[in-house]
C-alpha cells in the first residue's frame, strides 16, 4: 500500500468517467498537477462499459481506452482509484479533501495483472461491471480493459479459503489490509460525478424489477458489448436469441408523476444505436421502438435516425401504458397508439429494453453548500458567462453531474471546467 | 528550423536481452532458461538472461547496471504487453543515461505464453522468434530526440461572437496574447439583438456585453474590427495570418494557434418556399422575434398596420430536410441536419408572445417536438398549458399553406395526434421556425484546406476524441461553425477551444513524436512518387538541395506537419524515405528473422 | 532447438486497434496455434507489395493485416492500404500464388472473436 | 518444499487474524457458496459428455433456467465450457476437457 501519496495537487478532480479523464488531460497537458479521486476499483466511468457510441458506431471501449491509457501515464496526472470522496472543505488557498482508499486487499505496488487470484478462487458472484447480468469471482480484476489491471477482493463475498493466496508468485494477498484516510490539498477542484439511470421499479406498470426479460439501457449495452457476459445477445431468463425486441422510450423521463418531467437527452439516439446493432447482430430479429419524440439534435445525429429508418427499424409513435408477461416469460407491451387509431393493443415481444431516465449520482455532494437544480444536478452560476462555474469559487463542474447530456456534449463540458480551474488557479492563487 | 531528429552512434552496439518470468506467468509455459540460452549464442547480443519480475525495482536496476557498468548500449525485454510496462523501461534507460528508443519490448505473455497453453514447445519456440526479431530491430534502431518547434504565444480568433470572445477572454487569462478578428464593425454576431434567450431569460445583447466589455479591457486581446482575411500559411506554432484591416490595408499576424469562430447564418427560405415572400405575413422566426420586440400595441399584436389574432409556427424549415421531399437552396445540398435549437427557441418564443399577447391562437406544426435541454421541456409544458394548439405532422408531409382573399392563410396539415385528421387552420400570420446554416467562409476554406462536412459546417478530426481539433494541427474550431449549437453550448465549445490552445501553447516548444519520416537525401533519387501518397499537405515537398556538393531535387518533410503514417515509404523505390523507428529494413529484417527460425 | 516445421503465419497489427486486441484475446485467456507471429506497426500502409511478397517468398506462409479501418487515425491511410493489397494481389497472381495467403481485415480492442476467427480461417489456408 | 509450506503456514496464520478481527464468515455466505457450487457441479455435470442448451440442461437437473445460464456464463468466462453457435433459438453449451482448462 502507498503511503507516500502526494497531499497536495493544483487540481482535485472527482469522477473519471470521460468529463473527468477529459479534464485531466486538459488541465495536465496545460503544466498544472492533478489528482483524481475514483471510486470504482478502475477509471473509465460508464462510457468504458458501453458497446458502441452514436452517431459514428466507433466501439467505446476503442475511444475510451487511449484516454485512459493516457491518464494512466501522464507525468502530471496521479489517479487514485476504489477511493471515496468523504467531504470537501473550503479553506483559505483552496480545498480540504478527505478522501478514503478502500483496501483492494491486496499489495497494489507488487501486483503482477496475472490473474491467478480469480482463476482459484471458487465464489461466483454476480458481476456489478455487467449491471448483474454476468458472473465474476470473489476477487477478480473488474473487467478486460480495467485501468489498473489490479484485482479487488470483495470481503463479503470471501469464505477465507485462502486458494487466492496460495496461488499468487508475489504473495500480495493481503487480507488484513485497512481502508486509508487522508487529506488532499487541492487549489481548485472539478467535480464530474455523472449519473445514474433510474431505478427499474420507478414506474411499478412496467415491473422492470420483476420481469427477467425486461432489462434496462445499460444492460442492453452489455448484452452488445463484444466483451459482453453472454458473448451473444441472449435474453436472460433462459438464454433464447431473441427474435423481437422493443424499447420504451422515456421510460422514466419527461414524466412529472415520478419526479423526472425533464427530457433524459441521450435515450433516443442510444435506442437508434442499440437497434441498429442488434439488428446487425440478430439479421432475423424485429426491433421496435415505442416513443414520443425522436430527439436526434446533435450533429449527424439525424442522418443516423434516418438511416435506423432506412435499415427497416420500426418506429412507432405510441405511449406504453404497461408490461406483463406470458407463461414462456415473454414481456407483454400494452401500447396507446398515436397514429392510426386508439385502442389500446398488447404486442408480445421476447425482450424489452426501458430507456430508463438520467439521474444525478450524488445527492450530498460532499458537504459542499453547493447550488443544486429543483432536479438535484449542479446549477450552473454563469451559464451564459462560462458554464463551468458554480457558486462555489474554485469549484467547477463538467459533464452530468449538471444534467443529462451525450458524449460530445460532455467532453465540451470537461474542456471549459478546465479552463475555468487553469485560469482561476492562475489569477488567484 | 533543424527537425534532424536522428543521432548515429559510432560506438560498436552492445545489446542485452532480459526475459521475463512473471511469476510463473511466463515462465510455466515458456522455457524462459532455454530462451536466454538461444538468445545468449545469437550475433551483438552480449548479455542474455532471465528473471522472475523484470518490472521489479531489483529488475530495472538489473537493466540500470548492466548500461551503465558493461556498456549496454541497446536493450530488449521480452515481458507482458507494452502496454503494461513500456514507459516503466523507458524511465528506467532514462535513469541510466541511455536514449529511451534504443529499446524494444517484446510481448511474450498476452501473445504467447497466455495463448498457447497447450503448446509449451511451441510457445518456447515463438519466443524465441520473436526476441531474435526484436534484437533485429533493435540494431537498426537509431537514437531518436522529440521534435521541437518554437511556438509562437499568441493566438489567433477568427470571428467576434460569444464564441470567438470567449475563446479570446479563456486565452488571455491564461496568459496568451490573442488577436480577435471580426469583419464587422461591432463584436457580438448573430446575438447582436435586443430579444430573450433561453433558459436564462436574459436579452441576447446583454449576454454579447458582459464578454464584449472584458474584451475591450483585457490588455492581452487585440481587437481587429473590421478585418477581413486573406490568407493563411505556416503550421502549428508558427502560422502568419494575412488581413486587410479597417484601413483596407495589408498586415501580417504570426500566432501559434488559430482558432476558427465563424459562426453561422439563419436560413433564408427561397421565393415560394412555405409561400415565403408571397405575403410580408409569411416571416421566419428570427424577423418575428424582432416584430414582437418592437411591437407596442397593448391588446395583440399589430403589424403592418394589421392586428394578428392568430400564427401558425412550422418547425424544421430548412433542417430535416429529405430526398424527393424538398427542395434545397439553389446549388446547395439538402439540408439533412437537425438544427438543435429551434424547437426550444420557437417555443420560447410563443411563451413570450403568450405572455404579451395572451389571446393569440397559435397552431404549432412540428413533427418531433425536441425540448432536450433540462429546462427546454418545461417550456413545452407550459405552451401546452398555455392553450397552444399543437399539430404534429407525419416525418414526410410538408404542411400546405393557401392565401385567402382576404389576407388571411389557411394551413393544412395532417396531425398524428388526433389519429392522422386532416387539420386546417386558419391565421394571420405564418412563422417559419428556420435553423442554422454555416455562415459562408468558402475563401477561408479553399485558403487554408479546412475540411467541411457534407452539411457545409467544418468538420472536426473525431467527435469524441478531438472533438475540436482539425485535421490541420493547431487550427481549432469554436462554437456553431461546427454544428448548431445554443448559447450556452457554444460558449463550453469555445473554452474548450481555449484550452487546446493553452495546451499547445503551454511550454515555448512544443514537442512532438520523433516518430515522422526522414529523408536520406543521398539515396533519393527526385522522383516525387512520395509527394502525391502524403495526405498531409505541406508535410512532403520537393526541395533543391546541396548534396555531396552538387544541387538536386530532393523530398523534405515538415516535422511540424508529418504524422508518420509511412504512406510515403512504400512508394519509395530506393527506400529513400523512412518512418524515424519503424523503417522498412527494420520490419524486414524481423520477418526474415521469424521466417528463419 | 529444431526448426519449426509448421507453416509460420505473420500478424500484422497496428499499435492503434489491432494490438491491443490481440493483447485482450491473452487477458481472456483465448487461445489459438504458436505459429502465428504478431508484429506492431504504426500502420501498414508503409509496406510495399514487394514487402508482403518478399515475406511470402522467404519461409512466411500467411500474413494477416489487421488494419484499424474506418477507426483508422491516419488520414486516407486506409484507403490507401486497401489500393495496395489489391495491387500486390495482382502481382501475387501473376507469381502464381495463392492470393488467399494474404488477407487484409480489420480488428477493434475487444474483437477478440473476429481475431480467432481470421487466425482459424489463416490456419486453414496455410494448411492446404 | 519448505518454501511452500512456509507460505501456506503464514497464509493459515493471517486468516486466523482475519477471523479474529472480523469474526467467522457468514454462515449466509457459507449457505450461498454450498448452494451455488452443488448448482455449478450439476450444471457442468450434466453438459460432460453432450452439448446441451439451457432448457435441456433445465430440465435435466431441476434448475430454472436463468440460473443455468447464470452458471454457463461463469463457465463461459472461466474457461469450463464452451458455446456452440447457433443463428435463432438456443445456443448450446459443453464442458471443456480437463486438460484444457486453464
Amino acid at each position: 500500500m502507498k503511503s507516500d501519496l502526494d497531499k497536495q495537487t493544483d487540481v482535485l478532480i472527482v469522477g473519471s468517467g470521460i468529463a473527468g479523464l477529459q479534464s485531466a488531460l486538459d488541465i495536465a497537458d496545460s503544466g498544472l498537477n492533478v489528482t483524481i479521486i475514483e471510486r470504482s476499483p478502475s477509471i473509465g466511468g460508464k462510457m468504458i462499459s458501453l458497446s458502441k457510441v452514436f452517431p459514428t458506431l466507433d466501439c467505446a471501449s476503442c475511444i475510451t481506452t487511449p484516454k485512459m491509457a493516457a491518464v494512466a501515464n501522464h507525468p502530471r496526472i496521479k489517479t487514485m482509484t476504489y477511493t471515496e470522496v468523504n467531504t470537501i472543505r473550503k479553506t483559505a488557498d483552496g480545498f480540504d479533501v478527505d478522501v478514503t482508499q478502500k483496501p483492494r486487499f491486496i499489495n497494489e505496488d507488487e501486483c503482477i495483472s496475472c490473474k491467478k487470484c480469480e482463476q482459484a478462487c471458487p465464489v461466483y458472484v454476480d458481476d456489478n461491471f455487467e449491471y448483474g447480468l454476468g458472473v465474476k469471482k470473489a476477487i477478480s480484476i473488474p473487467f478486460t480493459n480495467a485501468v489498473p489491471q489490479l484485482p479487488v477482493l470483495e470481503e463479503n463475498h470471501c469464505i477465507r479459503c485462502g486458494a487466492c493466496a496460495r496461488v499468487c508468485p508475489k504473495d500480495c494477498i493481503d487480507y488484513l489490509q485497512e481502508p486509508i484516510p487522508q487529506t488532499i490539498k487541492a487549489k481548485a477542484v472539478v467535480a464530474a460525478t455523472g449519473f445514474e439511470i433510474a431505478s427499474m421499479g420507478i414506474k411499478p406498470e412496467y415491473q422492470g424489477e420483476t420481469l427477467t426479460n425486461v432489462i434496462s439501457s445499460l444492460q442492453a449495452e452489455r448484452l452488445l458489448a463484444p466483451h459482453g457476459p453472454y458473448g451473444k445477445v441472449l435474453r436472460p431468463s433462459d438464454g433464447k436469441i431473441p427474435d423481437s425486441i422493443a424499447y420504451v422510450q422515456c421510460a422514466s423521463s419527461r414524466d412529472q408523476s415520478i419526479g423526472i418531467p425533464y427530457c433524459s437527452r441521450v435515450c433516443c439516439m442510444y435506442a437508434i444505436k442499440q437497434a441498429m446493432l442488434l439488428a446487425g447482430a440478430l439479421p432475423l430479429g424485429e426491433i421496435t421502438i415505442y416513443y414520443m419524440d425522436i430527439r436526434a439534435f446533435g450533429k449527424g445525429y439525424e442522418q443516423f435516425y434516418a438511416q435506423a429508418r432506412s435499415m427497416g427499424i420500426n418506429f412507432v409513435k405510441a405511449k406504453v401504458a404497461k408490461i406483463s408477461e406470458d407463461v414462456d416469460r415473454n414481456p407483454i407491451v400494452r401500447i396507446d397508439r398515436q397514429e392510426e387509431g386508439s385502442i389500446p393493443q398488447d404486442i408480445t415481444h421476447d425482450l424489452v429494453v426501458l430507456s430508463q431516465g438520467i439521474l444525478p449520482s450524488r445527492k450530498d455532494f460532499f458537504g459542499l453548500d453547493i447550488t443544486l437544480n429543483e432536479f438535484g444536478f449542479v446549477q450552473s452560476n454563469s451559464p451564459t458567462y462560462s458554464p463551468a462555474k458554480t457558486n462555489i469559487n474554485g469549484l467547477f463542474v463538467a459533464g452530468v453531474i449538471k444534467g443529462p447530456k451525450d458524449i460530445p456534449d460532455t467532453i465540451m463540458e470537461a474542456g471549459s471546467a478546465a479552463i475555468d480551474a487553469i485560469n482561476y488557479i492562475r489569477e488567484n492563487l | 528550423m533543424s527537425l534532424l531528429n536522428t543521432v548515429e552512434s559510432a560506438e560498436p552496439k552492445k545489446i542485452a536481452v532480459y526475459v521475463c518470468h512473471c511469476g510463473g506467468n511466463i515462465s510455466d509455459i515458456i522455457d524462459v532458461k532455454k530462451v536466454a540460452q538461444t538468445l545468449s549464442q545469437y550475433p551483438q547480443v552480449s548479455i542474455a538472461t532471465e528473471y522472475a519480475f523484470m518490472c521489479s525495482s531489483n529488475g530495472q536496476d538489473m537493466v540500470i547496471n548492466d548500461i551503465t557498468n558493461q556498456g549496454v548500449n541497446r536493450v530488449v525485454i521480452a515481458a507482458c504487453s507494452p502496454a503494461l510496462h513500456e514507459t516503466t523501461f523507458r524511465n528506467a534507460l532514462k535513469r541510466a543515461g541511455l536514449n529511451i528508443y534504443l529499446y524494444e519490448h517484446v510481448n511474450i505473455r498476452e501473445q504467447a505464453s497466455w495463448v498457447h497453453k497447450q503448446d509449451k514447445d511451441g510457445a518456447t519456440h515463438k519466443a524465441i522468434a520473436l526476441i531474435k526479431a526484436g534484437v533485429e530491430k533493435i540494431i537498426r534502431q537509431d537514437a531518436l530526440d522529440e521534435i521541437k518547434i518554437i511556438a509562437n504565444q499568441r493566438v489567433a480568433i477568427v470571428g467576434g461572437g460569444i464564441a470567438g470572445m470567449r475563446a479570446a477572454l479563456s486565452c488571455a487569462r491564461a496568459g496568451l496574447k490573442v488577436s480577435l478578428f471580426e469583419k464587422r464593425s461591432t463584436l457580438g454576431g448573430n446575438l447582436n439583438r435586443e430579444s430573450l434567450i433561453y433558459p436564462t431569460n436574459q436579452t441576447a445583447q446583454s449576454v454579447v456585453d458582459q464578454l464584449g466589455s472584458e474584451v475591450k479591457n483585457n490588455p492581452n486581446i487585440d481587437l481587429l474590427l473590421n478585418a477581413k482575411i486573406v490568407s493563411v500559411n505556416g503550421f502549428a506554432g508558427s502560422f502568419q495570418i494575412n488581413f486587410i484591416d479597417l484601413d483596407s490595408k495589408e498586415q501580417t499576424i504570426g500566432s501559434g494557434v488559430i482558432i476558427l469562430a465563424t459562426g453561422f447564418d439563419h436560413y433564408k427560405p427561397y421565393e415560394g418556399e412555405y409561400a415565403y415572400k408571397t405575403s410580408p405575413f409569411i416571416v421566419t422566426l428570427p424577423d418575428f422575434t424582432k416584430i414582437l420586440d418592437q411591437s407596442a400595441q397593448p391588446k395583440a399584436l399589430l403589424y403592418e398596420g394589421k392586428t394578428i389574432k392568430n400564427i401558425a409556427f412550422i418547425h424544421c424549415v430548412g433542417s430535416r430536410q429529405m430526398d424527393g421531399v424538398d427542395t434545397p437552396l439553389e446549388g446547395k445540398n439538402l439540408n439533412e441536419y437537425c438544427s438543435r435549437v429551434c424547437c426550444t427557441s420557437a417555443i420560447f418564443t410563443i411563451n413570450n408572445l403568450k405572455i404579451k399577447y395572451p389571446n393569440t391562437g397559435i397552431f404549432d406544426i412540428y413533427s418531433d417536438m425536441r425540448t432536450y435541454g433540462l429546462e427546454h421541456e418545461s417550456l413545452y409544458e407550459k405552451a401546452s398549458k398555455n392553450d397552444v394548439l399543437f399539430i404534429r405532422r407525419p416525418l414526410e408531409e410538408r404542411p400546405q399553406i393557401e392565401q385567402r382573399p382576404d389576407g388571411t392563410f389557411n394551413v393544412t396539415s395532417t396531425d398524428v395526434l388526433s389519429w392522422n385528421e386532416q387539420i386546417e387552420a386558419n391565421v394571420d400570420m405564418v412563422v417559419l421556425v428556420t435553423g442554422m446554416v454555416p455562415s459562408d467562409i468558402s475563401d477561408l476554406v479553399d485558403n487554408m484546406k479546412l475540411p467541411r462536412s457534407t452539411d457545409g459546417f467544418l468538420q472536426e478530426v473525431h467527435l469524441k476524441l478531438r472533438p475540436v481539433e482539425l485535421a490541420n494541427k493547431g487550427i481549432y474550431i469554436a462554437g456553431t461553425s461546427q454544428g448548431p449549437m445554443d448559447v450556452i453550448e457554444t460558449l463550453n465549445a469555445a473554452n474548450t477551444a481555449g484550452v487546446k490552445a493553452v495546451s499547445l501553447l503551454s511550454l515555448p516548444e512544443i514537442l512532438m513524436d520523433p516518430f515522422i519520416a526522414v529523408v536520406d537525401d543521398d539515396k533519393c533519387t527526385g522522383c516525387g512518387l512520395c509527394i502525391s501518397e502524403c495526405s498531409y499537405d505541406g508535410a512532403l515537398t520537393m526541395t533543391d538541395k546541396i548534396v555531396n556538393g552538387k544541387t538536386k531535387k530532393v523530398a523534405q518533410v515538415n516535422g511540424a506537419l508529418c504524422v508518420g503514417c509511412g504512406a510515403c515509404v512504400a512508394v519509395c523505390q530506393p527506400r529513400a524515405i523512412q518512418v524515424a523507428g519503424w523503417t522498412l529494413d527494420q520490419f524486414e529484417a524481423m520477418v526474415d528473422a521469424i521466417a528463419k527460425e | 532447438m529444431t526448426k519449426d516445421s509448421r507453416p509460420k503465419i505473420l500478424v500484422i497489427t497496428t499499435s492503434h486497434s489491432s494490438y491491443p486486441g490481440a493483447n485482450a484475446v491473452g487477458q481472456a485467456r483465448l487461445a489459438y496455434d504458436s505459429n502465428t507471429y504478431i508484429i506492431r506497426v504504426p500502420d501498414p500502409v508503409m509496406f510495399p507489395e514487394e514487402f508482403y511478397i518478399k515475406a511470402l517468398t522467404n519461409g512466411i506462409a500467411g500474413i494477416i493485416i489487421m488494419s484499424s479501418g474506418s477507426d483508422c487515425p491516419y488520414e486516407g491511410a486506409y484507403p490507401r492500404l486497401a489500393a495496395r493489397i489489391q495491387s500486390t494481389y495482382t502481382k501475387m497472381k501473376a507469381l502464381n500464388m495463392n492470393i488467399n495467403r494474404l488477407k487484409i481485415t480489420t480488428i477493434c480492442t475487444v474483437c477478440t472473436e473476429s481475431f480467432l476467427k481470421e487466425i482459424a480461417n489463416m490456419e486453414k489456408v496455410v494448411a492446404a | 518444499m519448505t518454501q511452500d509450506k512456509d507460505k501456506n503456514k503464514a497464509i493459515a496464520q493471517q486468516l486466523k487474524d482475519l477471523t479474529a478481527k472480523k469474526g467467522p464468515v457468514s454462515p449466509t455466505l457459507l449457505a450461498y457458496y454450498k448452494d451455488s457450487n452443488q448448482k455449478h457441479k450439476k450444471v457442468l455435470d450434466s453438459i460432460k459428455e453432450k452439448e446441451k442448451t439451457v432448457p435441456e440442461i433445465s430440465a435435466e437437473t431441476g434448475l430454472s433456467t436463468d440460473i443455468v445460464l447464470w452458471h454457463l456464463t461463469a463457465m463461459k468466462k472461466y474457461g469450463q465450457a464452451e458455446v456452440i453457435l447457433a443463428k435463432s433459438g438456443y445456443l448450446k453449451y459443453i464442458a471443456m476437457h480437463e486438460e484444457s482448462k486453464s
